[in-house]
């Protein structure tokens, strides 16, 4: 099976990797967790982008005398793009689920479904 | 030959302190006795870790800069240990004994 | 010389008055900065669309860098109508938000709720004006992040669970068209989206390419509030602050689903996503949106609200034009995109206007608004638009769909438009009817702020421009006309 | 928050070389791998450090908030202000080579004051977003 082999290993831990973020923002009624999940998919899309760039026996792509294979810079590049989207994303969810807290008291999304019905 | 040898028992016995230490985190009953099992063999395998890296790269300028990171994480592992367990112990947690619900 | 430069100075200039207005120590400097940046780009908006005209494209490259290396901006008469409605949205929108936001947001906070707002209208701008796909994604983040922060500061609570749902789909959706642009990435090595266009024909990796089609399309077709993925719509346009509720329903999911057409034709080309399959879904998630959006919107009890779930069905009629892939449809689709805009801008901020003194969008505390008679003919103007009566925008819109319907011979999809204007009918007599005709025990007296001369002179440029472009259809619909055929190809 | 002495002189060891460190990253960029937003991160994670070891209210008679909020706004029209120098130099947006008479010497100007510029409103809007956590759980 190509698909199981080593080549496309890493496929799989980033599809697992991805799966579990989804999972945890989906099913989990915990805000922080959510966002936990959300900084876990972001995180596997990252490896996925790193692991298009792999060149085999590449270095770092700075030209030097005695080398002539260098891994492809540009998904590095977006992915530092994507890493700082990333950190503001969760930095505002988090500042988010304190404003959160301090007006519904919780950080259970069924709890505070309860107290939004309730009004 | 030797020398990759002897970087091949200290990277194998860094992992090895590493996955002593993860077992310990998931296996010990409390925060301090998980502490120590994180924190001490953290700072063993971090500098077994470099030291097998260093014979790797010979004397060069890497290993000049595993050193300096070796240096660095050997002040900041206990420090950070300790900090958290002395946090840990002035918010008023007590440490597990015998017998006791955890 | 700034001739050249238009195109990048739409995007760079809200850039630049961001930190400009986040440094002014008033509120009203930070405010007349932004309207004077919103002013300039009106101005730059109308030029470059005259500029393209007749199906010329200008091209822009950043930093010097030839297309498919560097990032390139591209404008062509889609785009131009995009940015467009954008710049207008937010010219208008700030004229609103003077008086609007004074009341809902402390002083202090003024000057950075300005700047957040530029930093939106700079990623919009992004989106529609760039040719690189992942720069796309990047003003998409720019514009996405800054919106979450603007509807955080919506005067109720709930507004803050709106925010963070939003910002839970609106990542999810911009992370699966990352990974569609990254798949497409793999398959083609480019960015550039015309080069993207040019090597997918000829990839030999068609499993990694629909991979990747199908990932960026459902990120996409998420961030647009298409029927089956529109849950965080309706709390978000309910809790925000008036005035971003008016700028986000005129310009975000437009401008999401200006994305969708510009992958969708563009990008990945009329051979490669159709596969009739494609487009028979996007048909039936339009029709199912304008029945199901309509549907809920006449059980509302919440003005906002009610106007949200009217902003999910009159989103499904442009997918239902994207759908039918004739220019009569295309282009219907489109200057229903622009239509749509103008008219929803208007009945939000109608709906703001209104809730200025009470302080909510509930129907029944609102009733009786006759303490505010001129705001009827703003309703009654927007109400009729979406309807599509005669003589407003809505009208041109609808017409030119149900005419794609008839040419295509989907005489259920006509059946679909006309039931949907139907219950449009009964949810905006819904409203209007509550407001005006309902007696009030004792009418809610205007305690209140009054609402300031700039709002009056929004919603009535808004009430204008409704009627004005549903009689003199000649730009609006040409623009349209000119975009659909280069998108399909077609000659004149 | 009471400091710890083991951390304070850590802390007072150690942050001299982060920052040292972090203008590295940050001027040697286009030579190495680094730049802007690592050098920010860098130097905003040893602001993060000299808060928990000296304390907020110390930090802050260093740094108070009004400033941090003018750093990060700079930083953003450093990097603005370079696209339109290009401009009006006669090049396209963030074009550097028409910044000096020579091509590279303008490249080399251009990407190190735009990296500068990232480099100043990354550092500043971290050290924003933990001192005004920092500030938030004290109220509650």
């Amino acid at each position: 099976m190509s698909l199981l082999s080593i080549d496309h290993l890493y496929y799989w831990v980033i599809v697992i990797l991805l799966m579990l973020g989804m999972y945890s923002m989906i099913a989990k009624p915990n805000l922080l967790k959510k966002l936990a999940g959300l900084s876990i998919f972001q995180s596997a899309i990252f490896l996925f982008y790193i692991s298009l760039g792999k060149q085999t026996g590449g270095t770092a792509p700075i030209i030097a005398p005695g080398y002539d294979t260098y891994a492809n810079p540009l998904p590095h590049v977006l992915m530092l793009t994507a890493i700082v989207v990333g950190v503001a994303t969760v930095a505002l969810g988090y500042a988010l689920i304190i404003r959160i807290r301090d007006a519904y008291d919780s950080m259970e999304e069924d709890q505070i479904r309860e107290q939004d019905d309730q009004a | 030959m030797i020398i990759e040898w002897a970087s091949l028992v200290c990277l194998a016995l860094g992992g090895l302190l590493s996955m002593a230490g993860g077992l310990g985190l998931h296996r010990f009953p409390d925060f301090y006795s998980r502490l120590h099992a994180a924190g001490l063999s953290d700072t063993l395998c971090v500098a077994l870790i470099m030291l097998g890296l260093a014979f790797q790269a010979g004397l060069t300028l890497v290993s000049v800069k595993l050193f300096l990171i070796f240096a660095f994480l050997y002040f900041t592992n206990p420090t950070a240990s300790y900090c958290l367990g002395h946090a840990a112990w002035r918010s008023g947690l007590k440490p597990y004994r015998r017998g006791q619900e955890s | 010389m700034i001739e050249n430069h238009m195109t990048i100075m739409l995007v760079v200039l809200p850039m630049l008055a961001a930190p400009l207005i986040a440094l002014l120590p008033s509120k009203n400097l930070s405010w007349g900065l932004a309207i004077l940046t919103a002013t300039l780009q009106l101005y730059l908006a109308v030029n470059v669309l005259l500029d393209v005209q007749g199906g010329t494209a200008i091209h822009y490259e950043l930093g010097g860098w030839a297309p498919p290396w560097g990032i390139s901006y591209r404008l062509d008469s889609l785009n131009g109508l995009m940015a467009l409605l954008v710049c207008l949205i937010n010219f208008v929108c700030l004229l609103y938000a003077k008086a609007s936001i004074e009341a809902e947001i402390p002083g202090r906070k003024l000057g950075l709720f300005y700047a957040t707002w530029q930093l939106v209208v700079t990623g919009l701008l992004g989106i529609v004006l760039t040719g690189d796909i992942f720069n796309l994604f990047v003003f998409l983040e720019i514009s996405s992040l800054s919106t979450y922060a603007l509807i955080g500061m919506g005067r109720q609570r709930q507004a803050l669970m709106a925010a963070f749902q939003y910002l839970l789909s609106g990542t999810l959706g911009a992370s699966f068209f990352l990974i569609g642009v990254g798949l497409c990435y793999a398959a083609t090595g480019t960015l550039n989206m015309q080069d993207l266009a040019s090597q997918i024909g000829q990839s030999d990796q068609p499993m990694t390419l629909y991979s990747g089609f199908a990932f960026l399309f459902t990120g996409l077709l998420l961030k647009a509030a298409i029927y089956p993925l529109h849950a965080w719509l309706p709390n978000v346009y309910q809790f925000s602050p008036q005035a971003v509720s008016a700028l986000l329903s005129a310009t975000s999911t437009k401008v999401a689903l200006y994305v969708v057409v510009r992958c969708l034709l563009d990008v990945f080309g009329v051979e490669f996503s159709l596969s009739r399959l494609f487009a028979d879904l996007l048909l039936l998630a339009g029709s199912l949106a304008i029945l199901f959006g309509s549907l809920r919107a006449i059980q509302q009890t919440d003005l906002k609200r009610l106007l949200a779930y009217s902003s999910i069905a009159q989103l499904g009629y442009s997918v239902v034009g994207l759908g039918l892939l004739t220019v009569t449809g295309l282009s219907g689709a489109l200057v229903h995109l622009f239509n749509h805009g103008i008219t929803k801008a208007a009945l939000f901020m109608g709906a703001g206007m209104l809730a200025l003194g009470p302080g909510t969008t509930l129907l029944t505390r609102l009733a009786g608004g006759t303490h505010r008679p001129w705001l009827l003919l703003l309703f009654l103007t927007g109400g009729l638009s979406l309807i599509g009566f005669p003589g407003t925008v809505g009208f041109i819109s609808k017409w030119m769909l149900a005419l794609a319907a008839i040419e295509q011979g989907h005489w259920w999809l006509l059946v679909v438009i006309l039931l949907g204007s139907l219950l449009a009918i009964l949810y905006v007599w819904k409203f209007i009817e509550t407001l005006y005709f309902v007696p009030q025990n004792p009418p809610e007296t205007s305690t209140g702020p009054v609402p300031g001369r700039g709002m009056w002179l929004a919603c009535g440029l808004l009430c204008l421009a409704i009627v004005y472009f549903g009689l003199d259809t000649r730009f609006t619909l040409g623009v349209a006309m000119d975009a659909a055929r280069q998108l399909l190809g077609v000659h004149p | 928050m009471r400091p710890d002495l083991l951390l304070k002189v850590l802390a007072k060891f150690l942050i001299p070389f982060i920052l040292i460190f972090a203008f590295y990253v940050q001027f040697h960029g286009d030579f190495s791998p680094g730049g802007g937003f690592q050098a920010g991160v860098i130097i905003s994670a040893a602001a993060v450090l000299y808060v928990l070891a000296f304390g907020l209210e110390l930090a802050e008679r260093g740094i108070p908030l009004r400033a941090l909020q003018y750093l990060s706004s700079t930083g953003i029209l450093l990097y603005t202000g370079v696209g339109v120098a290009c401009l009006l130099k006669g090049g396209n947006f963030l074009d550097y080579s028409v910044l000096l008479d020579n091509d590279v010497a303008g490249q080399h100007l251009g990407i190190i004051l735009i990296e500068l510029g990232v480099g100043i409103t990354v550092a500043s809007t971290l050290t924003l977003i933990f001192f005004t956590f920092a500030h938030w759980s004290r109220h509650s």
